[in-house]
């Protein structure tokens, strides 16, 4: 198991006031000609392609085989999120991937057309979960987190877009 | 648009004797596999069986809500007094079992000839 | 060897003054919510990218391992084109690649800023390469006819983005 | 962000007893082949190689610009008296080489065993 310090101060920031998933997404693009973006219907088994897409960067960046299945799992579970809480499965939303590779990372947004994490999930207790006293459910986040070098979830102002932000590192950095 | 959940039951008899009914999937273990895994638990007999072996050898893909569905029918199990462990799970998805936990409630073998020989 | 026809008839055809491949991309997306759409940087090798994705989404749809490694290779193909042939590998410029799915087939757009493909090329016969009488390269158009049920160029009119359009279909028609 | 090809020569002798050399390829085979697929074909003896057999087992990815550099080498090899055969390619890289003539020719076998048994 990893240990990543979880920096979920940052749930609460402010960004610019942009209007829509889209919007967002040409924003960041304008910034680096290495980005990947892809565009998804806000429906289930969809979180599949955004996988797939990240796990092919990833393979074409030189990350080696765990590394790519532990960033398949966050990248499914952020659009997962990004789809039934952000988008609230509706048909007209899309959620938008963008991939931004340099030398050695990998950053993913995972953009939606929702409000934003609102508060923050407890850690998944599987005692109380075998013991019928919290929802079997809520491990998404609490994965993402564990899997990849950093993970912040941004809360779009005045009902723009919001996003959670992955960065993976080609290499390890040292434990300080 | 999302891979249907098959399941499978064998019953099986291990080494030392016991019988161990085996559950195995194929396909998405996602939110649409409550059938393919709590039905497919809730088929089994309460009286009769004692051991749920699960089979992930066929599975590819798992997300969390697959695994909560998991969690659910170990929850269940555990209240019958059955054991539930598993095997077939690639090295990514054991670490991920294992953050979340249920390798405190369950085992997982790395394959069936393992797993019938530890039962 | 699959017998397709290939209308190139439609090479020249016109169609709405629309200035970029993100213009398009957006045009395109309107239509439905069935679309998945992907953004890609102007470099070899992220056709792989657009590869996989499109092999995801066939996956999704329920294609057959068969067709999923023809479709592959065709927008391998489409997009080595589009990054190399219509934005003529620089960096400035994206390939937008719209995968629209209905019922029982996908359509696939892969969308260049390039003038759009000239003339029709000949057909790679395999004993001129051989005899050095034709260059060795020029399969990829080929191929792509080849592979799908139906390839369609379109060149963009005064500057604007051109594709090429790829339908695939999940059961074979019958022949007429 | 292409991923390299890698090239591997092995000198083996056929059950007939004929010399067959080898060249293993391993990534993909596309448009930064060329010192994989030219440039290790060119670095073999053009007195003592009389076949060459292609190995494509380890290659995933092979596209248009990839295929004209085995069509260069076979047409460099045929100018050299040499044959040049393949095995290893899956069954749609079987398709594509067909379609574009290929298989006219170099033969495909399924793999080394059945290439070395026809030489
Ligand atoms: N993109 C998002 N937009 C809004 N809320 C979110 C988003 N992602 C997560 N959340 C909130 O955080 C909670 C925990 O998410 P997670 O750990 O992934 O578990 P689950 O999705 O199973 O509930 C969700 O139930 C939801 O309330
Ligand atoms: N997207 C495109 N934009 C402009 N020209 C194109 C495009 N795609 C193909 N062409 C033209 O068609 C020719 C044949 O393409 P193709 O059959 O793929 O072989 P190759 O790319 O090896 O030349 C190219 O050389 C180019 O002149």
């Amino acid at each position: 198991m990893q240990s990543n310090a979880v920096p979920v101060d940052t749930l609460y920031s402010e960004k610019h006031s942009i209007q829509s998933a889209k919007e967002q997404m040409d924003l960041m693009n304008s910034a680096s000609a290495s980005t990947v973006e892809v565009k998804l219907p806000s429906r289930m088994g969809y979180e599949k392609v955004a996988m797939t897409t990240a796990a092919s960067v990833a393979k074409l960046m030189g990350f080696g085989e765990d590394r790519i299945e532990d960033l398949k799992t966050a990248v499914a579970e952020a659009c997962i999120n990004a789809i039934e809480h952000g988008n609230r499965l509706n048909d007209k939303l899309s959620v938008g991937v963008v991939l931004s590779t340099d030398e050695d990372s990998l950053e993913i947004k995972v953009i939606d057309d929702g409000i934003g994490l609102q508060k923050q999930p407890a850690l998944p207790n599987i005692d109380r979960k075998m013991h019928g006293e919290e929802d079997t459910r809520g491990m998404g986040m609490f994965l993402i987190q564990a899997l990849v070098d950093e993970a912040e979830w941004v809360v779009g102002t005045s009902g723009s877009s919001s996003y959670v932000r992955l960065l993976i590192r080609l290499h390890k950095q040292e434990i300080q | 648009m999302q891979i249907e959940t098959k399941s499978r039951i064998d019953q099986l008899t291990s080494p030392a004797g016991h019988p161990v009914t085996v559950l195995r999937f194929e396909g998405d273990i996602s939110s649409t596999s409550r059938d393919a895994v709590i039905g497919a638990y809730q088929g089994l007999s309460k009286e009769t069986v004692k051991v749920v072996l699960l089979d992930f050898t066929k599975v590819d893909y798992i997300n969390s809500s697959g695994i909560a569905l998991v969690i659910q029918m170990m929850m269940e199990a555990a209240n019958m007094g059955q054991k539930v462990h598993a095997f077939g799970l690639s090295a990514h998805f054991q670490k991920v079992f294992t953050m979340v936990g249920i390798t405190k409630y369950a085992h997982l073998f790395a394959d069936q000839t393992a797993a019938l020989a530890a039962l």
